[in-house]
């Protein structure tokens, strides 16, 4: 059995270095100067506004001070010793001036991006007045994210984990919560970040303008697993969004082949049951991602790893070792009953 | 021969028992430090109470408002004490400052004494809830203050009763008020929040 | 004289560092087979409800007085809904576990056993369902609650929405009073 | 350095002062002795000391921290070891190193440059220093014992609180804060009564030098400060330890508010930090670019505004946790004001320098090297109290970027030129010139190459606080970029330790002053003697040194078998009465060692408060218990 261990660690850290490879090019998308929707476009905006601004008086401030540098021994040298350390009444004067003048020029730049930082965060709230809002309400949790699509008909309501899928040109209404210690909800393409206080509910309100893969990540330390806290926003046509939300609503697939049958017995026959739930089995747990479709997700462990079954076996076999202090239970699964368990799960989309 | 200019002050006093001293300055920097930690605590205090839909929290008794009442009256007469040993202290008048430090502490001892017995009655404490915290945040860190200005005053009281009472130890009396003084003027917004807190912000369900 | 304040120092040093250490101590990578003492943990105690309770091989608890895996027991006690019927310790459709007399024992082993191997009336077992290290940190909890561990290993007030154990305890003493 | 009779007034016998003033300030021999100084320079040096090991301290933390950051998925560090080390490089920093080394410079300088003998409370000064150290113990015990910190160097519940982080790592955190406040506290009280009333006669206010100007504002914000951050050490220390509910959300106790009282301490904490730093530019550029300041009237406004500023923008560390946007629009103004008084200060330095002779000394290179990289940090501030920007940049390695050009460009630099300019005051010699501009340019080549890049970092995504990162973020280069720059400083700081042994042995010696410069601490000699100076100088201008020969003047008439100085008048500095200072005393240390047993006790159990607090009692009646004979009152 320990050989099994090892073979699946192995395996494991093989199959993720691989993967992480292939898949590097999917993680670009991480950064609030490359906007996909509206709220984070006026941020760019003013981030480059105030880029240009100031980076322009940095510019002035430093040509003024190198060149005090090669303003030296002009004809000071003759004046006499009392002299030395006091410039002329006209010198004086003329500095003073200078001085007043700079300090008036920087009040008015600063009045002015004052002005400009408010009427952006002013537009950026206008969002909540648009019709058609989608209310998504994310729990951080140490060390992942719960999303719940709270929709006017409670039957209806949708508990996923670690991804959010969301149509594009809607507005979307975050609300944030914490089950433990204080996150921040952070999708950088699409808005700036709220943070998640346990006995608070935040909002924040995002839309995006095309369809794309955004990656977030958890903007708060929340102690040992704080690197590993992602989650994907996936911004989809209103069609295929519609088509996605049909389908989670959906309880879990049945298992089909023998193997995914055993698959199921395995996990109702292990403490899994106590944390996560599958919707239409008996497992129901509520402290660990809800599992109901997780084969339709992209990432393992708040996207730690890319959802492949190599790394779904690492992470099953030795959770402690990926993501060391999480608290995913580290479970004796015995060689024959891993492979059925992957193909029950990774079958669950 | 020499040009440069001499300031002569050996004709001055080696000690000055006022407000020009140093120490008394140090003593000053002591009230304002204590005065804005209680200053934001009670602000906290405030805070809290607003984010709360029900105050005081249910299950605290209303404090008894008897005994913090009366404990006011030594506590306001104690600074007599205080305020004539001080003034003894500028005179270098020994039985002044016997009797007024010894009035102080009788007084104190006296508040210090209800203020014990009141806390009997309290039904709640620090674990109880956010209240309880408060309340005994106030009263732990008040009383913790008193009680060491309390000890450093019978110090003081002992020395002038020894007689080695210098012009330093006559100048600690002084400043020593100042301290006292503070002690019980910051007591006064700390009772209105504690013993009368809960009643005037009152919420119940 | 200087050296016995030396001595006296340095053993006092050491006695901080070891308390210092073995508080604070995270294994945060625990093997599931760690430990292959269950069902051997209290072979001798026989089911005996009420019944005297023989004494134990002193099994110990690997994770006693380390307050990171007594923390891991309280969120596993409300993970694994030990609250649900032993509450936070007082009790409910369950027997209270703040208490002096333990049906089964209050021995680590013991606690340990009966969680593992479940009890008549309504206990079920947890053995192979849950890794032991788990229930160990889980013992660890429950002898803390009865004040068994060190309290610089103890959480003073748990952070739950639910008051702690502590603060009930205390509310009903100030009731009664 | 032997006083010359003709320097002074014939009326004095100096041969006779100057042996009885070596006599009474004499320090004590042996450890004992040693443990009992109570001078100001013995004390400063020590704070000083003390605070550039906790520098090396922080700065190999540092170090590791990049090298774990160097590459994706890097195995050095596990998250807790990581954790632990960035909140100990943070607190290190911050409450260990850049606060008492500010108040260490003051110690040594303020007397000096106030032209008095000692600090007020010379006692209280020795006990500050003993209560720092023992923090520092304290909380390196903690990291040595594997009970290290783990939750940022702000500390945030619930995160460390009772259940999320066990154990007493955060215990040990909370107390050392209690030790540093202690010791800050002690050491702002005594500064501000010396500056206030131990001025030399005639230096009235409107002569005072802008360091002392920017002491004087730091002290009473750590006055103001300093509380708000016992009472947030305290609700933490209290809620893990007794039980109570301050910040605990499930019985109505707040986590935000938490945060509140600690920004209201911690944003005032930079300004304490940088406005001494402040200081130590404008006695640079006075003295090096041999110029009267351009603006001095504007540049102690436009410090004291910035005092009174720094009170009011704590909520924009907070802009994330979704405050009323009403709050938001004045946060962000008053963010944006205080860039007006620093600018104010930057066009006025700029102004001196122009208008000046600039002597490119070292000193000089690290106030330009300031001024480029604050003005830099400055701006990145401008930008992040704007809320939009903010919630992109919080909490990202934009804001790790802003902050180190803040404060390692705000006040290591001009701490590193104030050494240079100082060094020759503190020990007697000059140090070598060569090394310290090789010194200078290793350090603002490692500084740029480190921090530039996390601006960047910080924009495309990468949050703070993080041990470990995946591959193809478009990290992996800036963040090697970034660690190279680390180890580059780290050569930088050799440089510098070189340069100092270096020159302690073989430094050009200097005389009284070397720089020509214009304050008082350069009529004493260097190093300067226990009593300062032989005769206190009286003033009659802003720049004495400069002054001309026949408007100097000296203090005659005070004892000098006996510690003693004068005080004078608030705003004149008209003479008012002598004051006897204390001399040498264990008790300061004893009193330390019982605080200590009573901070260091109620971590593990609540009754060391008790007993602590008599131990102390006991201690602090033998510090004040009067010695034999009494002082005489006239003489």
């Amino acid at each position: 059995m320990k050989t099994t261990t090892r073979v699946a660690k192995v395996s494991a850290a093989t199959c993720t270095a691989f993967t992480l490879l292939l898949t590097s090019c999917i993680y670009n998308r991480q950064s609030a100067i490359d906007p996909a929707g509206p709220q984070s476009g006026r941020i760019d905006t003013l981030w480059w506004s105030f880029f240009w601004l100031l980076g322009a008086i940095f510019l002035i401030v430093m040509v003024l001070t190198a060149m005090t540098l090669t303003r030296q021994h002009r004809g000071f040298e003759q004046e006499p010793l009392e002299a030395l350390h006091k410039a002329s009444e006209k010198t004086e004067a003329r500095l003073r001036s200078v001085i007043t003048g700079a300090t008036i020029v920087s009040i008015v730049i600063l009045f002015v991006l004052i002005v400009a930082s408010t009427v952006t965060g002013k537009a950026n709230s206008e969002l909540q007045n648009k019709k058609n809002p989608l209310t998504i309400q994310v729990t951080g949790t140490q060390w992942w994210w719960q999303i719940e699509y709270k929709m006017g008909d409670p039957t209806r309501s949708l508990v996923t984990a670690n991804e959010i899928h969301i149509p594009v040109g809607r507005p979307i209404q975050i609300r944030g919560a914490s089950n433990d210690v204080i996150h921040s909800f952070w999708v950088p393409n699409l808005n700036g970040k709220r943070d998640l206080i346990p006995s608070r509910i935040t909002t924040e309100w995002l839309e995006a303008d095309h369809p794309g893969a955004y990656r977030g990540q958890c903007a708060e330390f929340c102690g040992l697993q704080h690197a590993h806290m992602a989650l994907w926003v996936i911004a989809e046509p209103e069609d295929k969004f519609n088509a996605w939300l049909e389908a989670q609503l959906q309880p879990a697939a049945s298992p089909r082949t023998p193997e995914e049958i055993k698959g199921e017995q395995v996990f109702m026959n292990h403490a899994c049951i106590y944390c996560h739930a599958i919707e239409g089995t008996p497992a129901a747990g509520q402290s660990g991602p809800d599992l109901t479709h997780f084969g339709s997700r992209r990432g393992i462990a708040a996207n730690t790893l890319p959802n492949t079954m190599g790394n779904l076996a690492g992470w099953i076999l030795d959770p402690q070792t990926i993501k060391p202090g999480n608290h995913m239970a580290t479970i004796e699964v015995s060689s024959g009953d891993l492979q059925p368990l992957l193909e029950y799960l990774e079958s669950l989309k | 021969m020499t040009d440069v200019q001499t300031i002569d002050v050996g004709h001055l006093k080696a000690y000055d028992i006022s407000n020009q001293d140093p120490l008394w300055w140090g003593q000053f920097m002591f009230v304002f430090i204590e005065g804005a930690m209680f200053a934001i605590l009670i602000a906290a205090y405030f805070y809290t109470r607003l984010r709360m839909d029900v105050w005081p929290p249910p299950g605290d008794q209303f404090p008894h408002k008897l005994l913090p009442t009366l404990e006011l009256i030594p506590l306001i007469l104690s600074c007599a004490g205080t305020y004539w040993a001080s003034e003894a202290a500028k005179k270098n008048s020994r039985g002044g400052m016997a009797g007024g430090l010894t009035l102080n502490i009788a007084l104190a001892a006296v508040a210090l004494w209800m203020r014990i017995v009141e806390w009997h009655s309290l039904n709640f404490n620090w674990m109880t809830d956010i209240q309880g915290s408060y309340v005994w945040a106030f009263l732990g860190l008040h009383t913790f203050d008193y009680i060491a200005d309390l000890a450093f005053t019978a110090v003081l009281l002992l020395l002038v009763l020894i007689g080695r009472c210098g012009p330093k130890q006559r100048l600690g009396v002084h400043v020593d008020s100042i301290v006292w003084y503070f002690l019980v003027a910051i007591w006064i917004p700390i009772y209105v929040v504690i013993y009368w807190g809960p009643i005037i912000v009152e919420t119940q369900q | 004289m200087k050296l016995t304040t030396v001595r006296n120092a340095s053993g006092l040093a050491i006695c901080f560092v070891v308390i210092a250490c073995q508080r604070q101590h995270q294994d945060i990578r625990p093997s599931p087979t760690q430990l292959a003492i269950y069902g051997d943990a209290a072979k001798e105690d026989a089911l005996r409800p009420g019944g005297p309770v023989s004494p134990q091989p002193t099994v110990n608890n690997p994770y006693n007085a380390s307050a990171y895996d007594i923390s891991e027991g309280q969120r596993l006690y409300n993970w694994y809904n030990c609250s649900g019927c032993h509450a936070n310790g007082g009790g409910g459709i369950g027997p209270p576990l703040i208490k002096q007399h333990w049906i089964y024992g209050g021995e680590p082993a013991n606690i340990f056993d009966t969680i593992v191997k479940g009890r008549p009336n309504g206990m079920p077992a947890w053995g192979g369902r849950i890794p032991e290290y788990q229930v160990w940190e889980i013992v660890a909890y429950i002898r803390s609650m009865n004040g068994e561990q060190p309290r610089s290993a103890t959480a003073s007030r748990a952070d739950m929405i639910q008051p702690s154990p502590q603060t009930l305890v205390n509310r009903t003493n100030d009731q009664t009073k | 350095m032997r006083a010359s009779q003709d320097i002074y007034p014939q009326s004095v016998d100096v041969e006779r002062d100057v042996e009885q003033l070596r006599n009474s300030w004499r320090h004590p021999r042996g450890v004992l002795g040693w443990l009992s100084f109570t001078t100001h320079q013995a004390i400063g040096t020590r704070y000083i000391v003390t605070a550039f090991i906790m520098l090396l301290a922080g700065g190999i933390e540092a170090l590791m921290i990049r090298t774990q950051l160097m590459r994706a998925n890097n195995g050095y560090l596990g998250p807790e070891r990581y954790n632990q080390i960035f909140t100990t490089h943070g607190t290190t920093m911050m409450f260990l190193f850049a606060v008492p080394v500010m108040e260490g410079m003051a110690i040594y300088l303020v007397p000096l440059m106030c032209g008095t003998r000692n600090v007020a409370f010379p006692r209280l000064n020795a006990f500050g220093y003993w209560m720092y150290l023992f923090g520092v113990l304290f909380l390196y015990w903690g990291v040595f014992t594997n009970t290290a910190p783990d939750v940022g160097w702000f500390a945030y519940p619930p995160l460390s609180g009772p259940q999320y982080t066990p154990g007493k790592s955060t215990d040990f955190w909370a107390q050392m804060i209690t030790f540093t406040e202690v010791s800050a506290l002690c050491v702002a009280a005594e500064i501000i009564a010396t500056i206030s009333k131990m001025r030399a006669p005639g230096m009235s206010l409107n002569r005072m030098p802008l360091y002392i100007w920017s002491i004087l504002i730091q002290s009473w914000m750590i006055i103001f400060a300093m509380p708000a951050i016992v009472l947030a050490s305290s609700y933490l220390l209290s809620d893990r330890t007794v039980g109570t509910h301050f910040v605990n959300p499930a019985e109505g106790g707040d986590p935000l508010l938490y945060q509140h009282i600690f920004w209201f301490f911690g944003h005032p904490e930079v300004y304490i930090i940088f406005i001494p730093a402040l200081g130590f530019v404008s006695a640079i550029v006075v003295a090096h670019a041999r110029r009267e300041i351009v603006g001095y009237t504007a540049m102690v406004l436009a410090q004291i505004a910035n005092g009174f500023i720094a009170f009011g923008l704590w909520v924009h560390h907070m802009f994330a946790t979704d405050l009323p946007q009403i709050g938001e629009a004045y946060f962000t103004a008053s963010s944006m004001m205080i860039a007006v008084t620093s600018g104010v200060q930057i066009f006025c330095w700029i102004a001196t320098l122009w208008s000046g002779r600039p002597r490119m000394t070292t000193a000089l290179h690290f106030v330009y090297g300031f001024i480029a990289i604050f003005v830099l940090g400055g701006l990145t501030g401008v930008m992040l109290a704007a809320v939009p920007l903010d919630l992109q940049a919080h909490d990202t390695y934009f804001v790790v970027a802003h902050f180190h050009y803040v404060l390692i460009g705000g006040a290591l630099f001009p701490l590193f030129g104030a050494f240079y300019h100082w060094h020759p005051k503190f020990t007697g010699r000059l140090m070598n010139e060569t090394l310290g501009r090789a010194n200078f340019w290793v350090l603002f080549a490692g500084f740029n190459l480190t921090f530039f890049p996390m601006h960047i970092l910080g924009l495309k995504g990468m949050p703070r606080r993080i041990y470990t990162y995946p591959p193809g973020m478009g990290w992996d280069g800036l963040n090697l970029l970034a660690t190279v720059g680390a180890w580059i400083i780290a050569a930088g700081g050799i440089l510098f330790i070189v340069n100092f042994l270096w020159s302690r042995k073989n430094g050009e010696v200097a005389g009284n002053n070397p720089w020509d410069a214009d304050s008082l601490e350069w009529a004493a000699s260097s190093p300067p003697a226990n009593y300062n100076f032989e005769y206190l100088p009286a003033v009659t201008s802003r720049y004495p040194l400069w002054a001309p020969r026949e408007q100097r003047g000296v203090v005659t008439g005070l004892a000098t078998d006996r510690r003693e100085a004068l005080v004078t008048t608030l705003m004149d500095a008209e003479p008012h009465h002598r004051y006897i200072l204390p001399g040498s005393s264990i008790w300061p240390l004893i009193s330390a060692i019982c605080v200590t047993i009573g901070f260091a006790g109620s971590v593990f159990n609540g009754w060391y408060i008790t007993w602590g607090a008599i131990i102390s009692g006991l201690a602090f009646i033998g510090w004040f218990w009067p010695k034999r004979p009494l002082e005489p009152a006239h003489d």
